[in-house]
């Protein structure tokens, strides 16, 4: 089979897949993969942002969590300010705390991403190791920072009781949740597909390919490397947004240094540098987890050396082994 | 395109698995991390009470379906979601932290589901977020520290050094702590979630000269500050005080003889002279081999508590109300002797003063020294409005 | 005053566990350039092993003779199934590669030992506690860890600079063809070297074993703040290493040690408990960010 | 006298014991093809990656057209129009050959900073893409990933990305190496129709492609600048054939 | 000794080595000629195992090593003095002569430093600076000296006085003389052919990966034109 053909094939019959699950689950009487899958998406739309580092401008951040962190703190802090009737800021000027889904998301990606710019600005003077360690030492100070935060629960995390409200739709049914995320993956899948055919997506792989080539054409490699980590920590951020949603919950947790390694693992898992394929490797592990736990109590010895086992023999992960082809962008 | 397959052939399989006609109880609980056996203690005492039911619970055939949340709240959230939806489950119960149960516990109680607490019982669902779904077979958390206040005060120190970790679980421990306590405070710390030296922390307890010590420091830190406490020679010169979290039975025997003479503030100890206990830990010795912990107590003690109840409403959970109603009764015979339930459905009960002894055979385990408070009520009790 | 001296030795003393561990990560990525994010799990194994053979054999030093070989050996052998084939790759392999190894030995762990932590006291040859200045007690114990720190960083030192085994690992650090092309088997040296690296983990777990809970995913705290060190201190340089941990393991220290007190100078005791709290805990990756921030490669980058 | 393109004044640079640079001076006239040779390691790269950028000197200046740019940063002079290629191939490798052209075009136009549009199809890239392509005879290439690309081909797309945007000097690191023949044909062919239009600073160790291209020929030994001369001058003088041959010319 | 027999060899897809053949006897010093890029060095790095071959056969003392690690190659008695010298620069001029110092040969006298010493007296005022303290000669110096001390029985040198200056190269060339007095086999590349023509017997030119010219100094000698051809300016 022609390797496009085959990748128009299989992508189309994950997004029919996608598209009918939830009607199929609750034909069958099976509502909680709703929720599941809901969570899927999410973990799919961090994890596509994550791709974006590192399979495409070659940043490997260690400390992507946080900004998942920060996104569903943000929804978590304005929603305990609604709740509670009591005003976010009141100095300089007085912000109300908001259950509104058109107001909280996007500020959730805009705080995500204005964490990211700072982070990202300091991290980019250091490469290689050293940028995964500063990554992870930022996501590790933004965790603490948490964790002590009494007001909001601290490591207890905060319960948030409701989803938040959009207009015409009701977030609390899980259907209509499910479409919700889809649509923000699809939207967010194809803003990335088209981000790294742009001009701006090719210096950012050429940057992961060769960045003193890319200085060397008079583009100043920094500032699009940092734009490429602020769009992922916005990504990160919208995905943090959706997950306090889905959990109705926001706890510090979110934020562990584990956590950003998972969500490496599943990039790899679906292929790095195939922005389709951390969907694919969000949905394998998450399912992995689901159902390697439901049969044994020490999955983690076997999820271990399975990755190690994908690590070494399966680069392309598994849209390599449904697409079979190398790198691409799609 | 395989993988999806796969998901098909397990979604399938799920489907014709879960007819079976036994009512099943979800227990979310943690078993992998540090803190696994927190997990492990609550499930096997559990299990216990549903083996000498001889698979039954009152008389009602149960399955206990057990899950690990890996102390992460949105994994144990998608484990209640999972037993709530896809297995049909009307009870659930095993949350070891309090930071799962605050992610897991408000959303399963209005999906008209009861859970019933068998550790975590955080001040935030003892008050104004109670809820008649929500039952705590334990305690409330601050319980274990306010008799320790009330006995450290009793005791006559004149001046307590507080040590806790950073986050709400410490300040809430802490301020249990305090509630009963009249003595003058010479130093509160708190430090780092998951710390592992206290070097720092101790030089300056042992500078501030105070007359008594009282920590929570759950799981390792608490072993990591005892021995390190004891190291410094410190267990000879100022006596130090915790909630009964860092002396169970398995922690002691990591701690070894850094805790011996130890008091600590607990609803149970193995030595309580009732009956029902006195064949808990008995059966639960021969069952698994070891001592049972305070968190295999309460394990016990809920599954007996939906045993008590179940067998009142004759296995029919689908009238949930009038199972709350037998539930509140708390018809059974616990293993810590009084027990019954608050307005807010937290436990009324006797809270002890232990101390940790030598066994015989070189082990360590508590003895009850005295009883500190009878019947006693949470302090969040009165904020319930159910 | 007397105060301020014995936290520098319990900074000192935290430095010294923290270069135990930075000393053989450093190595390991100095020559061979791979990330380990497992060096932590064999921190784990030397505690574990530590700790039941001093309780079987009721002698600490059995407990050391025992966990350094047991690391060493596991390492080893994880470097020829796992590591020799990343080698050449990209970081982010060995990062995914060896995350799956802390899950593996954590779960491992579990399944051999059990969920409950091991106990592991200190050996009554080293209890108690010396004074070492009128009114300045401090643990034996723990003053013999410092001990055991400074001797293994002047044998590291001696290995280095006076064996030919340590010039070849210098050598095979700045170019592996030429060594192997003068006759050096550079596989057996890499083998041997993170061996060397594990075992010196190794030594730092069953060191801990007595101060700290001996359980599963105990590596991991320490893990972060090894590499907090090596990346502090330049990675690859052992100099580097020594002066990242004593760093980290003063800052830190003084930071809990002091901090709450600084701060209620500055506001009421309950925001001046909390905001130190989180702020002690912040410290050594403040630290770090703006080390990078003022110098990328860390204090003593190694390939300059 | 003729206008100087680019004046380099008392350049030094050294890695500890080694003078990679010793107090150089070289001029470049505008339009000539300037050729630098030398042995092996007598400083042609150091002084390369000095002029683009990459690394400073530890003193001298450098001046290019009346500016000085001595500390000035590599992504900056890019932009005043000197343009390189590595010795070592340095195409993207993980991009097709389009991509990899498209991405100089957007750069020498400063129009990279775009998010959606494809690359491809932005109307500089389209006015220019074929024909930067034709230049270095890689139009049948396009959709290939560079990757898969022939050396030769790799070394013709180096140099085509150098070109995009007519650069004022272009700088070219040994563009012959590692290529056979007719590849090195080709290249010649490709440099010697610039001539006049760009100026150019070659390096290069393949004396026939430096003797046949070159106006004016710079010798550099232990990083300095032994003889600047025509290249008939250059091939015969003793000094150079010692530098190339050895001190025993006339053994 | 050595025998190379039609090799070749590729970097990635791009092929260096098109079928070279040369061979070596005991005790003779034969040179490997050619310009920048033709494929000498790529030679000397497949006959060490450092760049494996993909085609040919290459073998030393008649084992063959065309499959061998470049530890176990050295090991037989071959001393490489590669290009660019690549001392270990955070090692003393001691250290580096020291650190993989080994008899691999069983020879009669092993080399010691005093050896080198003797050799390269200028190596003996630099034994306790690093290697990148060094000046390019001294470099070279130490990297012949370097080699000798695992005792080989052929001697490897690539672009053995480039960029060097004419004092040096006489000291260099004065070491290698002692070197063959001693019998030691030497494979040099150089373009200095002046100064190669008194010690070595045999040629062989280079030119886009293969073998184009061999014949004995002699014939090199009166065959000026393939100087200018292959070598020259």
């Amino acid at each position: 089979m022609n390797p496009l053909f085959r990748k128009y094939v299989c992508i189309a019959a994950v997004a029919l897949l996608l598209a009918i699950l939830p009607i199929a689950a609750s034909m069958l009487g099976q509502e909680y993969y709703i929720s599941l899958f809901s969570r899927i998406l999410i973990y799919a739309i961090a994890a596509v942002s994550l791709d974006l580092l590192l399979g495409f401008s070659g940043m490997i951040s260690l400390g992507h969590a946080a900004f998942v962190g920060i996104g569903s703190y943000v929804v978590g802090i304005f929603f305990y300010h609604s709740a509670e009737m009591e005003p976010l800021l009141t100095h300089p000027f007085t912000v109300q705390g908001s259950e509104n889904g058109l107001i909280v998301i996007p500020l959730a990606v805009l705080v995500s991403a204005i964490f990211a710019l700072v982070i990202g600005a300091l991290s980019l003077r250091t490469k290689g190791m050293h940028f995964i360690m500063i990554t992870l030492a930022f996501a590790q100070m933004i965790y603490y920072f948490f964790v002590s935060l009494e007001k909001y629960g601290g490591d207890d995390g905060l319960s948030l009781y409701a989803r938040s409200t959009l207009p015409g739709l009701d977030l609390g049914n899980d259907l209509q949740f499910y479409y919700l995320c889809l649509l923000l993956l699809s939207l967010f899948l194809l803003f990335t597909t088209r981000l790294v055919a742009s001009p701006f997506g090719i210096v950012i792989r050429g940057c992961s390919n060769n960045e003193r080539r890319i200085n060397a054409l008079g583009i100043n490699a920094y500032g699009y490397k940092l734009a490429c980590f602020v769009i992922a920590g916005a990504g990160a951020g919208l995905a943090g947004a959706l997950l306090a949603n889905q959990t109705e919950y926001v706890s510090p947790g979110l934020m562990h240094w584990t956590l950003s390694g998972e969500l490496m693992v599943m990039v790899l898992l679906g292929g790095l540098g195939t922005l389709f394929g951390p969907v694919l490797g969000a949905a394998a592990f998450l399912l992995l987890e689901e159902f390697l736990a439901m049969y044994t109590e020490h999955w983690m010895l076997y999820l271990g050396p399975f990755l190690i086992l994908v690590v070494i023999f399966a680069k392309r992960g598994l849209y390599g082994v449904l697409v079979g082809g190398g790198k691409d962008h799609g | 395109m395989k993988k999806i397959g796969l998901t098909l052939l397990l979604l399938f399989t799920i489907v014709q698995l879960s007819t079976a006609a036994t009512l099943k109880i979800g227990m979310v609980t943690t078993l992998s991390t540090k803190a696994g056996y927190l997990g492990e203690d609550i499930r096997d005492g559990f299990a216990l009470a549903i083996e000498q039911g001889a698979g039954t619970l009152g008389g009602i055939p149960v399955e206990l379906m057990v899950e690990d949340d890996g102390r992460k709240p949105e994994k144990g959230k998608q484990i209640a979601e999972r037993f709530i939806k896809k297995e049909k489950a009307h009870i659930l119960t095993g949350i070891v932290f309090s930071n799962v149960a605050m992610a897991v516990v408000p959303k399963v109680v209005r999906q008209n589901v009861v859970y019933l607490s068998t550790n975590a019982a955080p001040s935030k669902l003892a008050g104004k977020g109670c809820n008649p779904n929500y039952f705590s077979v334990s305690y409330q958390n601050d319980n274990l520290d306010e008799v320790v206040g009330q006995y450290v005060t009793e005791a006559g120190h004149k001046t307590a050094y507080l040590i806790a970790p950073n986050y709400p679980a410490g300040k809430d421990h802490l301020a249990g702590f305090k509630r009963f306590y009249t003595g003058k405070i010479v130093g509160e710390v708190y430090t780092k979630l998951g710390q592992s030296d206290y070097a720092a922390e101790i030089a300056a307890l042992r500078a501030a000269k105070p007359e008594a010590v009282f920590f929570f420091l759950p799981g390792g830190m608490g072993i990591n500050f005892l021995k390190q406490y004891a190291q410094a020679g410190l267990s000879k010169e100022i006596p130090v005080y915790g909630p009964a979290f860092s002396f169970d039975e398995r922690i002691l025997k990591a701690v070894g003889p850094a805790a011996l003479g130890v008091k600590n503030g607990s609803q149970w100890t193995h030595d309580l002279d009732n009956a029902a206990n006195v064949e808990f830990v008995k059966a639960y010795q021969e069952k698994y081999g070891r001592m049972p912990t305070l968190y295999a107590a309460q394990g016990y003690d809920t599954a007996r508590l939906i045993g008590s109840a179940l067998k009142a409403v004759k296995g029919n959970i689908e009238d949930l109300d009038a199972f709350k109603a037998e539930l509140k009764k708390a018809d059974f015979a616990s293993v810590r002797g009084n027990f019954s339930f608050g307005v807010n459905q937290h436990p009324v009960q006797d809270v002890y003063i232990r101390e940790v002894i030598e066994t015989e055979n070189g082990g360590y385990t508590n003895k009850t020294v005295k009883k500190v408070f009878s019947n006693h009520i949470d302090a969040y009790a009165a904020e319930c409005k159910m | 005053m007397l105060l301020v001296v014995e936290q520098l030795l319990n900074g000192l003393q935290f430095g010294i566990t923290l270069f135990l561990m930075s000393a053989g990560l450093t190595l390991v990525f100095g020559i061979m350039q791979v990330i380990n994010l497992a060096h932590g799990s064999f921190y784990m194994i030397g505690a574990y092993v530590g700790a039941t053979v001093t309780v079987y054999t009721g002698s600490f030093l059995l407990g050391i003779a025992a966990a350094l070989p047991a690391s060493a050996v596991c390492g080893m052998v994880v470097e020829i199934i796992v590591l020799r084939k990343l080698y050449n790759r990209e970081h982010l392999d060995q990062v995914l590669a060896t995350f799956g190894l802390i899950m593996f030995f954590n779960e491992l762990t579990r399944i051999i030992w059990g969920r409950q932590p091991l106990f592991m006291d200190v050996p009554p040859w080293l209890s108690g506690n010396i004074e070492l200045l009128p009114g300045l007690f401090y643990p034996t114990y723990r003053l013999a860890v410092i001990g055991v720190g400074i001797l293994v960083a002047l044998v590291l030192w001696l290995i280095f600079s006076r064996t030919r085994i340590g010039m070849q690992i210098r050598a095979g650090a700045s170019n592996r063809d030429m060594i192997g092309a003068l006759g050096v088997n550079i596989k057996l040296l890499y083998t041997l070297v993170f061996g060397m690296g594990t075992a010196l983990a190794g030594l730092a777990g069953v060191m801990a074993g007595p101060i700290l809970a001996v359980e599963s995913g105990m590596g991991e705290s320490i893990l972060i703040l090894t590499f907090v060190v090596i990346v502090i201190g330049g990675i690859g340089s052992i100099r580097g290493a020594v002066a990242g941990a004593l760093l980290v393991g003063l800052v830190d220290t003084m930071g809990r040690a002091f901090l709450p007190a600084l701060f209620r100078f500055l506001f009421d005791s309950a925001t001046a408990d909390s905001a130190a709290a989180s702020l002690s805990s912040m410290a050594i990756y403040i630290l770090m960010a703006a080390i990078l921030v003022w110098k990328p490669k860390g204090l003593f980058p190694a390939h300059s | 006298m003729a206008e100087m393109l680019l004046e380099v004044a008392s350049l030094n640079k050294s890695y500890g014991a080694i003078q990679a640079t010793q107090d150089l001076h070289l001029n470049i006239e505008k339009g000539h093809i300037h050729a630098l040779i030398g042995p092996n390691g007598a400083g042609k790269t150091t002084l390369v990656n000095q002029l683009t950028g990459d690394i400073f000197p530890d003193s001298g200046r450098i001046i290019y057209k009346s500016c000085e740019i001595t500390r000035m940063s590599d992504y900056k002079r890019a932009r005043l129009g000197i343009a390189r290629s590595f010795q070592i191939t340095h195409i993207f490798e993980n991009l097709t050959v389009a991509e990899n052209m498209a991405l100089a075009i957007n750069a020498r136009n400063g129009h990279s900073f775009h998010f959606w549009r494809n690359s491809l199809k932005s109307s500089i890239v389209t006015a220019n893409l074929d024909n930067a392509l034709a230049r270095v005879d890689l139009g049948h290439r396009a959709r290939l990933k560079a990757s898969h690309l022939s050396h030769g081909e790799k070394r013709q797309l180096e140099v085509g990305m150098a070109l995009v945007g007519n650069p004022e000097l272009l700088i070219l690191d040994e563009p012959m190496a590692g290529m056979g023949s007719g590849g090195t044909v080709e290249l010649s062919k490709l440099i010697s129709s610039l001539k006049g239009s760009v100026t150019i600073l070659l390096v290069e160790h393949d004396m026939d492609v430096v003797f046949s291209l070159a106006d004016m020929v710079t010798v550099l030994v232990y990083g300095h600048n032994i003889l600047t001369d025509s290249p008939t001058n250059v091939r015969t003088n003793k000094e150079v054939q010692a530098a190339y041959l050895g001190e025993s010319v006339d053994a | 000794m050595l025998k190379v027999d039609s090799i070749e060899t590729y970097y990635g897809q791009s092929q260096a080595l098109f079928g070279v053949t040369l061979n070596l006897m005991e005790g003779e010093v034969v040179t490997l000629l050619g310009r920048n890029g033709m494929g000498k060095s790529t030679t000397i790095s497949s006959i060490m195992g450092l760049t494996p071959i993909s085609k040919g056969k290459i073998s030393f003392l008649g084992k063959s090593i065309d499959r061998s690690p470049s530890y176990s190659i050295a090991r037989l008695g071959i001393g490489l003095v590669p290009e660019g010298r690549q001392i270990f620069p955070t090692l003393t001029v001691r250290e580096n002569l020291l650190a993989t110092a080994a008899d691999y040969t069983h020879s009669s006298s092993p080399y010691t430093l005093a050896d080198i010493l003797t050799i390269f007296p200028r190596l003996g005022e630099r034994l306790n600076n690093y290697g990148n303290q060094l000046s390019g000669g001294e470099q070279q110096m130490l990297a012949i000296g370097r080699a000798l001390m695992i005792n080989p029985r052929l001697l490897i040198l690539d672009e053995a006085t480039e960029g060097l200056a004419p004092l040096v190269r006489q000291e260099i060339w004065h070491g290698l003389g002692i070197l063959k007095a001693k019998g030691l086999a030497i494979l040099v590349v150089d373009k200095n052919i002046q100064a190669l023509f008194k010690i070595a017997e045999r040629h062989y030119i280079i030119e886009k990966g293969k073998v184009v010219w061999t014949g004995t100094t002699s014939q090199l000698q009166s065959q000026p034109e393939l100087q200018t051809q292959f070598l020259g300016v």
